[in-house]
């Protein structure tokens, strides 16, 4: 058994946790409220030191890029959030800026990996394989008509074959998923068995 | 200037970063030498919007400030969270910061376990969903049943040892592979373009200022 | 220097950047944003469009609610990741609304949990407000518009206990989700609750269909919303994300027979 | 009869219990099932790496925190071994703040193991950790045209990329000095910031488990080059480099849970169809 205390209060923060599987309890809450504080403590300091420190030593002050204050000006606008009802819209401007030079981005740039999937839908309808995958992506398509064909016989057959399809899709996702979520586990078990209990597995 | 303005904001900040997205020189500009307009301009919307660092700490001093004072059931929690948020916040910022060996440790003995140990509830959770959900009601669940049977046997060496990946048809891991190829990949391709679809008109009718959710407040 | 050399001899019609889809992109960007700006104004102007077919899914929420009401229990409502920046949550402000007004209309008691504080402010108003159209203002309850934390796992384990306390008997996962979404339908599942959920998070959904009454599909969450608002802005933006889908599908038929054919001029197309 | 039908109700507790023990069991005693190796998705990043020539930059991206270390940390770990032998330099980013750290302690463990089988691993020569920077996929953007500068000429460590023999060969991320990258995705951001970005460059991808059907549609499409999946992804890469570690090991207790699982979900139904027969 490890005396590394490091490794004492991470088993004890472990089976805090699992104890919730059996009835939720003060060592589950404790290690909740716990870890809340921490990561919101952990983002402020991460954020502060690896990202506005050097941005603000390297650009605003090193290259004389002055519109960096204004900037950092605007950014304390956000705080306005907490303000009496009658300030808050000024939050508006800072969040109007980034949510703006972000949309821009989305718009060039989202388009082209849908148009390497429908490019790869248009491959030649030689194998069965191929075929099959046209037949069942177009199904499902169709179920996502909202508009178009409501009265048409077609498309509502095929949407209906669209459903089965996304059900067999589902039902492998999930099947699929099983072993990464016992991953998890065994993550924590031999951490449990090996680092803290010291059996060698 | 409550809402005219942060509208026009938007749509130029977006139209701006359009252009430098689609146009190659003005994507290559560099005000000096090494020095991109492009990168600079980004570095300081991110400066921005990285002010906002406090947000969260006000928001839980906030709500467990008033559980505390209401004295609110589990109150006693909260004083607790609001101990360790300030101290840790207090270490991280003026003792040492990333370098700081206390606040690593604090990290990796705290932050790391819990992270883990509660995403990997998952893998209890996974076995009672499947136990309630793959009873045969109907098509559907028959389908996604057998469907998830096969993939689940196909994923592991027990699969393996039933039914070979050297035999008839790749075995279970051969079919498990031609499910996910196939039936998995078109679904979630024609699901993944309807949804690119609805957050390309999203987007779309943000950037043309038909949206004004996103500002906040309700005095549209 | 060669590098820039390479870079110009690319640029696609002399100035767009030399990525592959720039300018099929461009092309999709400009028709898209004139469709969902025609679509929008007429769906304003009251001028005929495209009705949107019927929804299933939607009577669950009444249905939910009414179940509720009879065994006088409460009623949960949740999106995870609910930034206000973020088209889910508009989406999910529909419902919200939906929901609300028929809780205050049965005079059942509504438990909203949250992950963001901004919009939280605007969920507590819609609820609020549809409590003060329903002509009972007193029966709100802020308490009940509750903030867990703006962590992944915080937020669960806080929604989880929620639920395991309150016990609703009905609970509604709306909006966005990441690997809480099975945590919280198992949750629902072990006190009883009937269970509905719209999500567009596409590695979700497999556990939501599995562990949910009823399970709102990708795109079918914003055709909802449009349904449910009958909002101008949702309900035009639907009908012109239908047009660009069949038009879609007419370009893969065409571009499979032309494959089929041995022509790549559509990918070509596309490509460039 | 009566105690069949009980089976339609099990209390989720015993699930929860018997799940444990099922996956503790084989893995303090593995039976030692054999693992067959997947040739659609891990044969292609195994033999990626191989193809590569000694001195080749590859550029790794850790997307993942704590929560997905049992999947991703043996793909890494095995990958990187794999190019180390190979004499391939690495470059690795981190697209999550959160799981930066771990990625660095798992490759520094495996460095040092590979340092005392002899094989050349020296931090600034084989491989660089510049670790996580702030600024979301438009950073990303930047590193295509300017590395040192997107990434303020520091690496996770706090040296300077000029005292890194390996960064002078890498100052800008383009097809001529890295054409090349692998990420290890948990979620979001991940794979999407490359396929948006990168929609040229050769992507491989360890994934999560979770996350690989959404994959499969990606790697159909070509947007990705290969696909490590999960744990068993892991296993098979540790077999085929021959160096069995934790991944292999764990593959028994995988059986287990699965064969427990797929036990419920028989019972039940056994339970389920004897109640429905009760009520008609």
């Amino acid at each position: 058994m490890s005396t590394d205390p490091q490794i004492l209060v991470q088993a004890i923060c472990t089976l805090a946790c699992y104890s919730y599987l059996i009835k939720e309890n003060f060592a589950y809450r404790i290690a909740e409220y716990t870890l809340v504080a921490l990561y919101t403590s952990y983002q402020i300091t991460r954020l502060f030191h690896s990202f506005i420190k050097p941005y603000w030593q390297n650009y605003a002050i090193g290259e004389k890029q002055y519109y960096f204050i204004l900037m950092g000006a605007l950014g304390l606008l956000l705080y306005t959030r907490y303000a009496p009802p009658q300030y808050r819209w000024l939050a508006r401007y800072p969040i109007a800026l980034s949510v703006g030079w972000g949309l821009g981005g989305a718009i060039a740039r989202s388009p082209r990996p849908v148009f390497t999937q429908l490019m790869d839908v248009m491959r030649p309808l030689n194998t069965a394989n191929n075929v099959l995958f046209f037949v069942f992506f177009m199904a499902v398509m169709s179920y996502f008509f909202f508009t178009t064909g409501k009265e048409s016989k077609f498309i509502q057959g095929s949407g209906r074959l669209g459903r089965y399809i996304m059900m067999i899709g589902f039902g492998t996702a999930f099947g699929n998923t099983v072993q990464g979520r016992i991953s998890l586990f065994l993550n924590r078990l031999s951490f449990l068995l090996t680092d803290w209990l010291g059996i060698s597995i | 200037m409550k809402r005219e303005v942060p509208l026009a904001l938007t749509f130029l900040m977006t139209l701006l970063r359009f252009l430098f997205e689609m146009i190659n020189p003005l994507l290559n500009y560099e005000i000096s030498e090494g020095v991109m307009l492009f990168s600079r301009i980004s570095f300081s919307v991110t400066f921005m919007y990285c002010m906002g660092l406090f947000m969260g700490l006000i928001n839980l001093t906030r709500v467990h400030g008033n559980t505390i004072k209401r004295r609110r059931e589990h109150w006693i929690y909260s004083v607790w969270l609001l101990i360790v948020l300030y101290g840790y916040a207090i270490l991280g910022l003026f003792f040492g910061g990333l370098e700081s060996e206390a606040f690593n440790w604090i990290y990796d003995a705290v932050i790391v376990p819990l992270d883990s140990t509660m995403f990997s509830m998952l893998a209890f959770f996974i076995a009672s969903a499947a136990y309630r959900a793959f009873k045969i009601r109907n098509v559907e669940s028959l389908l996604m049943m057998v469907v998830a049977f096969i993939v689940m046997l196909g994923n592991v060496s027990l699969g393996n040892a039933i039914w070979g990946s050297e035999s008839w048809l790749g075995g279970f891991s051969g079919i498990k592979d031609w499910l996910l190829a196939i039936p998995n990949a078109a679904s979630q391709r024609a699901i993944g373009i309807g949804v690119f679809l609805g957050a390309y008109a999203a987007i779309l009718r943000v950037a043309l200022g038909l949206e004004k959710r996103y500002l906040g407040g309700t005095d549209w | 220097m060669l590098n820039q050399l390479v870079l110009a001899a690319d640029v696609k019609w002399g100035i767009f950047v030399p990525d592959d889809s720039t300018i099929a992109g461009l092309f999709l960007a400009i028709g898209m944003a004139l469709l969902v700006y025609v679509m929008i104004q007429r769906a304003r102007a009251g001028l005929p469009i495209p009705e949107i077919r019927r929804i299933p899914g939607l009577e669950a929420f009444e249905e939910a609610v009414g179940r509720a009401t009879e065994m006088g229990r409460p009623v949960h409502i949740t999106s995870y990741y609910q930034d206000v920046g973020d088209y889910d949550t508009w989406a999910f402000w529909a419902y919200l609304a939906h929901v609300a007004k028929l809780c205050a209309s049965y005079d059942t008691r509504i438990i909203n949990t949250n992950s963001e504080w901004l919009s939280m402010t605007v969920n507590e108003e819609i609820i609020r407000q549809a409590y003060l159209e329903a002509g009972r203002p007193d029966a709100f309850n802020p308490d009940d518009v509750r903030f867990m934390s703006d962590w992944q796992f915080g937020y669960t384990m806080g929604v989880a206990g929620m639920i395991a306390r309150e016990k609703p008997a009905a609970n509604f996962l709306v909006g966005y989700f990441y690997a809480e979404a099975l945590i919280l339908a198992e949750a629902g599942a072990l006190v009883g609750a009937i269970q509905v959920a719209a999500t567009s998070a596409t590695a979700q959904l497999p556990f939501f269909v599995a562990s949910c009454d009823y399970t709102m599909i990708g795109e079918e969450f914003y055709a909802g919303a449009a349904a449910l608002s009958k909002e101008p802005v949702i309900y035009g933006s639907v009908v012109s994300q239908d047009i660009t889908r069949v038009v879609f599908v007419i370009l893969c038929i065409i571009g499979a027979l032309l494959n089929t054919a041995g022509s790549s001029l559509l990918v070509d197309m596309l490509k460039f | 009869m009566e105690w069949l039908k009980r089976l339609d109700s099990i209390d989720p507790r015993w699930v929860y219990v018997i799940m444990a023990l099922s996956l503790v069991f084989p893995v303090l005693k593995p039976i030692g099932l054999a693992i067959s190796i997947n040739k659609e998705t891990t044969i292609p990043v195994y033999n990626w790496i191989e193809s590569l020539q000694p001195g080749d930059i590859v550029v790794g991206d850790v997307s993942f925190s704590g929560g997905s270390e049992g999947e991703l940390g043996p793909q890494l770990q095995a990958w990187f071994r794999h190019c180390m032998q190979r004499g391939v330099k690495v470059i690795m980013v981190a697209q999550w703040n959160t799981g930066e750290r771990l990625g660095y302690t798992l490759l520094e463990e495996t460095a040092e193991q590979l340092q005392e089988e002899g094989i050349p691993c020296e931090y600034g020569v084989d491989w660089v950790y510049a670790g996580y920077k702030p600024g979301g996929t438009t950073l990303w953007r930047q590193m295509q045209l300017d590395f040192w500068e997107a990434c303020a000429e520091t690496d996770m460590l706090g040296n300077s990329f000029s005292d890194l023999p390996l960064m002078q060969r890498f100052k800008k991320w383009d097809k001529a000095t890295a054409s090349d990258l692998i990420i290890f995705a948990a979620g979001d951001p991940g794979v999407g910031t490359y396929t948006t970005y990168f929609p040229d460059y050769n992507i491989y991808v360890g994934n999560v488990a979770v996350q690989v059907p959404g994959a499969m549609n990606t790697l159909r499409a070509g947007q990705i080059k290969g696909l490590l999946a999960g744990l068993p992804g892991a296993a098979e890469y540790e077999l085929l480099l021959d160096k069995a570690g934790k991944a292999v090991k764990l593959m028994d207790a995988q059986s287990m849970g699965h064969a427990w699982i797929m036990l419920l979900v028989i019972l039940g139904n056994i339970g389920f169809y004897l109640r429905a027969k009760e009520r008609d």
